[in-house]
């Protein structure tokens, strides 16, 4: 084993808020074995040191939102055997797709006095919009130990134990009491992509879908639930237009009520 | 359950060392052969001599093959089951597990549990027409039962093949096929949809051949494994020939993570593929077997 | 260096994309630029139109670094305008989640990104080689401050628990009992990092800092307080906007925040430890003062000392907050929404995070301003790189550009927080 | 039958765990009834009871002091007997080779106390999944043979309750060591006592209960028969295989999919699903792996992946294996209906989905 040669790893960043990176470093008690398993070959904002490409195994962490990063995830594809999106910006575009359903000039000028200074595109759009992808991981931010998971998995060629059902599994797996049923509280758990553990009904509040949509998720259903539970409108389609608005299912169900609220 | 009565009920319960069925044994790879492109059959040899020599299958049964660290999944065994101490299983890659299975050496090791389910009918076609229908990328369940026909010339009547592919080059076991056509008594038709410049064989779906070739229909016993929709096409037509429902067997597929009844996956309506199959009799599931996303 | 430029295209080891670009003619630094890459994401903009409630997740993903901080700057500001009082142990709870934030970003930044500057190796992980002991530790600090968080906040990055009148849900005693000793650890190691981090060499480069942080009356500043100054400065943070502005300056393309009719000032570690020296626990100030650090400190290149003493201050702050915990009958106060303005300001780990938000009767945001603590940085940043150039020009060039680097990470500046002011200019070559 | 008083329900208990037994039961963490460990009698929903209907249930105050006056919770026994994830064997590399390490498997004697008589009807449906066929599962059958049971007689039935209709209840008739029913009279607060096995016998021995009256028995079977009366779903089951055989298209299907969220919540709160999957971990080094088996449901699109997608992509045809295998499969695999009754799917699902009105519907537009 020692002898073979140490496959390299990148982590490249997008438009983005360094969470997913930042889950990698706080492996704090996995590192060790990863260093000594891989060659940590381009990591900006851990390391100076810069290794040369083609990169075994890519993770690419934020969306494209300017002209220089559509040309720049190109080149990144290029060094990279096999490329792993991470979190809610790379696989959906994250919250700052928000602009997708907006005039982007009109965001620049709210936030800018000199709009001119700004380059930027007029949609935010996820990493698989652009190059091929081998695997996303979901999550805002993503789920450190499945980050792992999908290392692990990487290294010994097996496909990564990251199922795409429901975070309603990981409720009922953990023991959870479900906050739908038991309160009323209006939860997205129903259709969002299980890896967080089922966190948020555990502290007693509806999942706001930072996983983003599940295989098959009946979103229409869910919000009739959701507004038999006294849920406005404007929460519905708020609660879709999240960190993963720009996502299909979640997309389309937010324009529904984007309608429906005009 | 009396439904499915062809299911082994003497298969390895408490059977040898066999206790808790999840645990795999380990087998050694003695053997390696590359079939077609992507396609290897693996020559296995179970570690354990004391589990080596109770270890009984059938024709049509499957063992679980574990890849360390990668997984495991269900793959039938194609050799002679009067072959003793070996077991060959011929694998194509679609996937991590099966490419990882495929990339082994030999010397290396697998997981191994099994043999499971159901075999397909030799003990009763004993002294009939063996008709096999197959269709797709080359499926294994049917090869074993062809070498065992075929190794057995003289139980049997006659062996017709049946088999149909997209395109030639889909055609994987050319060698194979060359072979079985020179045994007696042993008929080959093959088929594919899109021919190309050399193809000197039949076009089109492999249920047109039943047409064209006569089909003894009381005294044969048919064994098909392929895509489900092929299957479908060919049981009607075959049905429409005269055969009877009874007399038509299909080795179907379905996810399996224990091959032993609990983990559910497997289930087709009433039966699970593990255990009550692979091979069903048609009359037996013909409710389900036409119904979609069952 | 006589002639040339420099220009350092991905800026490693801070968090988000930046680079440098720095021109000397003839001796002198004409032309410095900190580039930010970092594409621009109008989060002010995009809370237009979204409920007060939502204000603490979405500014979360302003930064991965310092969620929490966006958190309480959030609530403070929609509490601020809804007139409510938040106190007892939700406001403790707070605290102590701010101390988990400042225990694991200080730690990352001190031992990670900002140490191998000192002692010349690329990384921590190249570090870790002939430190073992130290990584490990650091490391280990961090997972303690991440281990706060998880535990108040369902996760240790974007936290789930935080809510506009507390939190969603609160701990029992019982569940806050397995920090104990994990922090008596914790802070014990905090006090040898302060005392290694003081013995590493440190360039002689005092600077005259207009300095800002909260001052609280009795505590070392995490939330509340007034903004004061080392030149006297002491207002309300409802006043902030009166005395701060954004301006456009014509030398340069950036954005700065100044002080009205002063200018520059700094924010973060440094600033705070040096304006509230007297509030820290009696263990910090010790630890401080016997590694040779005095009560103000003026050298950028001594932040990390500082943030070493300030991750001690919150082990120590947060033990003291756990022993005094009872849970409170409620997770959070009621909160009932109306129209207005309202305003946050809580410290940080890079300084001061301003949030204003106006929401009309239904608590719906109308207008969002954000001020992260980098981008008031900005000035300084740039200001010390130009008096650092200037002071070692002679330096030869790959030299000056790692001198140049790692005064920038002087700041821990985080870009992703500040692309809001930044100016984006690509030097396409 | 004997009497037991309700001050000796914790003497009861200590009796219990002298011989061994590790008490699991009802309790309040948090805004539900679940099972987990209890010390005393103390650690029961003393004076709660739970309101139940299609997607809700809700806590309320008794106003009398009842140890038993609810109905089931989101969870079952099978939490305990099919635990939701399970390290089934470690392996590291050995040589060229590897070596498996069967998991030391060792599991806790546990007393199970307030079983419900549909609940016991799905252990022993469990029980031929796992130890009735010709494997058998270590891991649930050495779980199974370490179980005390305590069984209650249902004095009250909750809002989706129908296990009259799947008769599996409410009364207790067999699966127990020992059966209790609590009867709340003006002044007095008791349990008649039945005994299953000479196991529960032996436990009652030491214990100051007196011998039950005539009258006993009655006043028993008036609360069963209440209970009866206030059953909140019914279900018809007349030749219900067959029904669902040849509906396998019914338009119903497709209609049930627009509401259906495919969630999983009625397979993980099912007493009787066995479903699971397992997952091939290893670390980071690669010399390590590890095989865990986790519950898994036929909502999932996963779970009939063959290579090449999905077997059932449509939600139409996941809610109807669902359905199908509990109400009819189930009989042809098992020789007994796969539902008995508890409503958790009807309470649990987040959209209120209710199986007796799927079959209801199905049933009076059938082919
Ligand atoms: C009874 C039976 C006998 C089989 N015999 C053979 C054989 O002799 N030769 C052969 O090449 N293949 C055979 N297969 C198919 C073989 O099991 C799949 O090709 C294999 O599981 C694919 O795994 P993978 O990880 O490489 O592919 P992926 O596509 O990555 O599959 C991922 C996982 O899905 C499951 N899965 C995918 N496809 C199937 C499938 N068809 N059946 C069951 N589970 C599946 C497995 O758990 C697998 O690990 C048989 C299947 C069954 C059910
Ligand atoms: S709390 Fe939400 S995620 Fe959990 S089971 Fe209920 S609906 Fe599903
Ligand atoms: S429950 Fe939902 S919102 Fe909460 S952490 Fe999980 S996926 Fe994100
Ligand atoms: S209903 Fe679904 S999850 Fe439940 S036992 Fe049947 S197949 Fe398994």
């Amino acid at each position: 084993m020692g002898k073979r040669r140490k496959p390299k790893l990148a982590v490249w960043k997008f438009a983005s808020c360094d969470g997913c990176q930042l889950s990698l470093l706080n492996c704090v008690d996995e590192l060790p074995a990863l260093a000594e398993r891989v060659e940590i070959a381009h990591f900006l904002e851990a390391s100076s040191a810069v290794m040369k490409g083609p990169y075994d195994l890519s993770l690419v962490e934020g969306s494209i939102t300017t002209p220089r990063d559509l040309e720049r995830i190109l080149q990144v594809r290029r060094v990279s055997k096999f490329l792993v999106t991470i979190g809610a910006c790379a696989t959906a575009g994250g919250i700052q797709a928000l602009r997708n359903f907006k005039d982007v000039k009109e965001f620049v000028s709210i936030v800018y006095a000199r709009p001119d200074y700004i380059e930027t595109l007029e949609t935010s759009t996820p990493i698989a919009d652009h190059v091929p992808v081998d695997f996303e991981l979901h999550g805002c931010p993503i789920d450190k130990r499945q980050l792992l998971e999908v290392i692990g998995a990487f290294l010994i060629g097996r496909r990564p134990n990251v199922p795409s059902h429901s975070v309603c599994i990981e409720c009922k797996l953990k023991g959870t009491v479900c906050v739908m049923v038991a309160h009323g509280t209006p939860c997205l758990g129903p259709v969002t992509h299980a890896g967080c553990g089922a966190i948020c009904p555990s502290y007693h509040r509806g999942c706001y879908g930072c996983f983003g949509p599940k295989e098959t998720p009946n979103t229409a259903s869910l919000s009739r639930e959701w507004s038999r539970l006294g849920a406005s409108e404007q929460e519905i389609l708020n609660v879709f237009r999240g960190v993963n608005a720009n996502a299909e299912a979640f997309r389309k169900e937010s324009d529904l009520h984007a309608r429906r609220n005009d | 359950m009396e439904v499915f009565s062809n299911r082994i009920e003497e298969s390895p319960a408490g059977g040898p060392g066999f206790f808790n069925p999840w645990i795999p044994h380990t087998a050694e790879v003695i053997g390696k052969r590359r079939e077609a492109l992507g396609v290897h059959t693996l020559r296995l040899r179970l570690r354990d001599e004391g589990v080596r020599r109770s270890y009984r299958f059938r024709s049509g049964q499957f063992n679980m093959l574990y890849v360390f660290g990668v997984g495991e999944v269900p793959i039938s065994i194609v050799s002679d089951p009067d072959e003793s101490g070996v077991l060959d299983h011929t694998i194509r890659i679609v996937g991590k597990v099966s490419a990882a299975l495929v990339s082994l050496k030999k010397g290396d090791t697998v997981g191994l549990r099994g043999p499971y389910g159901s075999s397909w009918p030799l003990e009763e076609a004993v002294g009939k027409d063996v008709l096999i229908v197959t269709g797709g990328l080359g499926c294994a369940p049917v090869i074993s039962v062809i070498n065992y026909v075929a190794n057995r010339r003289d139980r049997y009547g006659n062996l017709k093949i049946f088999h149909g592919v997209k395109t030639p080059k889909d055609l994987l076991y050319r060698a194979r096929f060359h072979a079985w056509q020179k045994h007696p008594d042993t008929e080959v038709y093959l088929t594919v949809d899109h021919p190309d410049l050399e193809w000197k064989y039949n076009v089109g779906v492999v249920t047109n051949l039943f047409r064209e070739v006569r089909i003894y229909a009381q005294r044969s016993v048919v064994m098909m494994c392929g895509p489900e929709i092929m299957m479908h096409h060919a049981v009607r037509d075959l049905l429409a020939q005269g055969l009877a429902e009874d007399r038509i067997y299909l080795s179907l597929e379905r996810n399996m993570k224990c091959a032993v009844g609990f983990c559910g996956h497997c289930q087709f309506g009433p039966a699970f593929i593990c255990k009550d199959g692979p091979v069903l009799r048609y009359d037996r599931i013909k409710e389900w077997f036409g119904t979609s996303e069952i | 260096m006589h002639d040339g430029t420099i220009k350092v295209k991905g800026l490693a080891r801070v968090e988000g994309e930046g680079g440098l670009y720095l021109k000397i003619k003839g001796g002198t630094v004409v032309d410095l630029r900190l580039e930010i890459f970092e594409p621009p994401r109008f989060f002010e903009a995009l809370l237009r139109g979204r409920s007060f409630s939502e204000a603490p997740d979405i500014t979360a993903r302003i930064c991965g670094i310092c969620p929490v901080a966006y958190q309480m700057s959030a609530v403070h500001a929609m509490e601020d305008a809804f007139g409510i009082e938040v106190d007892g142990p939700l406001r403790a709870l707070r605290r102590l989640i701010y101390c988990g934030e400042w225990i694991a970003s200080h730690s990352l930044h001190v031992v990670m990104l900002h140490a191998p500057d000192f002692l010349g190796y690329p990384d921590g992980f190249k570090m870790a080689k002939d430190h073992p002991g130290i990584v490990e530790r650091g490391w280990q600090l961090k997972e303690a401050g991440n281990e706060i968080i998880a535990l108040l906040g369902g996760r240790a990055i974007h936290p789930i628990n935080v809510r506009v009148g507390g939190f969603y849900k609160v701990p029992t005693k019982r569940e806050l009992a397995p920090l104990v000793e994990r922090l008596k650890w914790a802070r014990e190691a905090a006090l040898e990092l302060v005392r290694w981090t003081a013995a590493l060499p440190y360039p002689e480069f005092e600077q005259d800092y207009e300095f800002v942080s909260l001052r609280h009356p009795f505590e070392y500043p995490f939330n509340e307080g007034r903004l004061v100054s080392n030149r006297g400065l002491t207002i309300s943070v409802r006043d902030y906007e009166n005395q701060f502005v954004e301006e456009q300056v014509p030398h340069s393309h950036a954005m700065h925040s100044r002080l009205i009719g002063r200018g520059a000032y700094l924010v973060g570690p440094m600033a705070r430890y040096s304006l509230n020296f007297d509030r820290l626990s009696p263990l910090a100030q010790d630890a401080a003062r016997t590694a040779g650090l005095s009560p103000v400190c003026r050298n950028p290149f001594r932040s990390i000392v500082v943030r070493s003493v300030e991750i001690l201050h919150a082990c120590d702050e947060a033990l003291r907050i756990i022993a005094d915990y009872e849970m409170p009958e409620q997770p959070a106060v009621p909160v009932r929404p109306r129209a207005g303005m309202g305003q946050g300001c809580t410290e940080a780990p890079r300084g001061m995070l301003y949030h204003r938000y106006r929401l009309d009767d239904e608590g719906l945001i109308r207008e969002a301003k954000i001020v992260p603590p980098t981008s008031q940085n900005q000035t300084m940043i740039e200001d010390d790189l130009r008096r650092f150039v200037q002071a070692n020009i002679g330096l030869p060039k790959d030299e000056l550009g790692l001198r140049c680097e790692q005064t920038i990470r002087n700041y821990d500046p985080c870009i992703s927080c500040a692309t809001h002011f930044l100016r984006l200019h690509y030097d396409r070559e | 039958m004997k009497i037991l008083d309700r001050n000796s329900v914790d003497l009861f208990f200590d009796a219990l765990k002298r011989q061994g037994f590790a008490l699991v039961g009802p309790t309040i963490p948090d805004s539900a009834i679940v099972y987990d460990e209890i010390g005393s009698s103390a650690d029961l929903p003393v004076g709660w009871t739970d309101e139940q209907d299609g997607g809700t249930y809700r806590l309320k105050k008794r106003d009398d002091e009842a140890l038993f006056g609810y109905v089931v919770g989101p969870q079952s026994w099978k939490k305990f007997l099919h635990p939701p994830s399970l390290r089934l064997w470690t392996a590291h590399r050995e040589g060229k080779g590897f070596k498996i390490i069967p998991e030391q498997d060792d599991p806790p004697k546990l007393a199970y106390i307030g079983v419900r008589s549909c609940e016991l009807h799905a252990i022993a449906i469990q029980d031929k999944v796992f130890i009735g066929g010709p494997f058998l599962d270590s891991s649930y059958g050495l779980r199974r043979e370490n179980v005390f049971i305590v069984a209650v007689n249902c004095g009250q039935a909750g809002g989706t309750c129908f296990c009259v209709s799947m008769k599996t209840g409410p009364k207790a008739t067999a699966g127990f060591d020992l059966a209790l029913t609590e009867i709340i009279e003006p002044g007095r607060h008791y349990f008649t006592v039945e005994t299953g096995t000479g196991r529960g016998e032996e436990v009652l021995r030491d214990l100051p209960y007196t011998e039950a009256t005539e009258a006993d028995p009655a006043t028993v079977e008036r609360i069963v028969e209440k209970t009866v009366s206030q059953m909140g779903r019914t279900l018809d089951t007349t030749d219900i295989k067959n029904l669902l055989y040849q509906n396998l298209e019914h338009p119903r299907w497709d209609q049930v999919a627009t509401r259906c969220l495919s969630c999983a919540n009625c397979t993980m709160v099912c007493p009787t699903c066995f479903c699971s999957t397992v997952e091939d971990v290893t670390d980071l080094s690669g010399e390590h792996a590890e095989r865990w088996r986790k519950w898994d449901s036929c909502f999932t699109s996963d779970f009939s992946f063959v290579h090449g997608g999905t077997v059932r992509p449509s939600v139409k045809s996941r809610y109807r294996q669902w359905m199908t295998h509990k109400l009819a499969t189930w009989i042809d695999q098992f020789g007994t209906s796969g539902c008995v009754g508890c409503g958790r799917c009807i309470t649990w699902c987040p959209v209120a989905i209710d199986i007796t009105e799927e079959v209801r519907a199905i049933r009076e537009t059938k082919k």
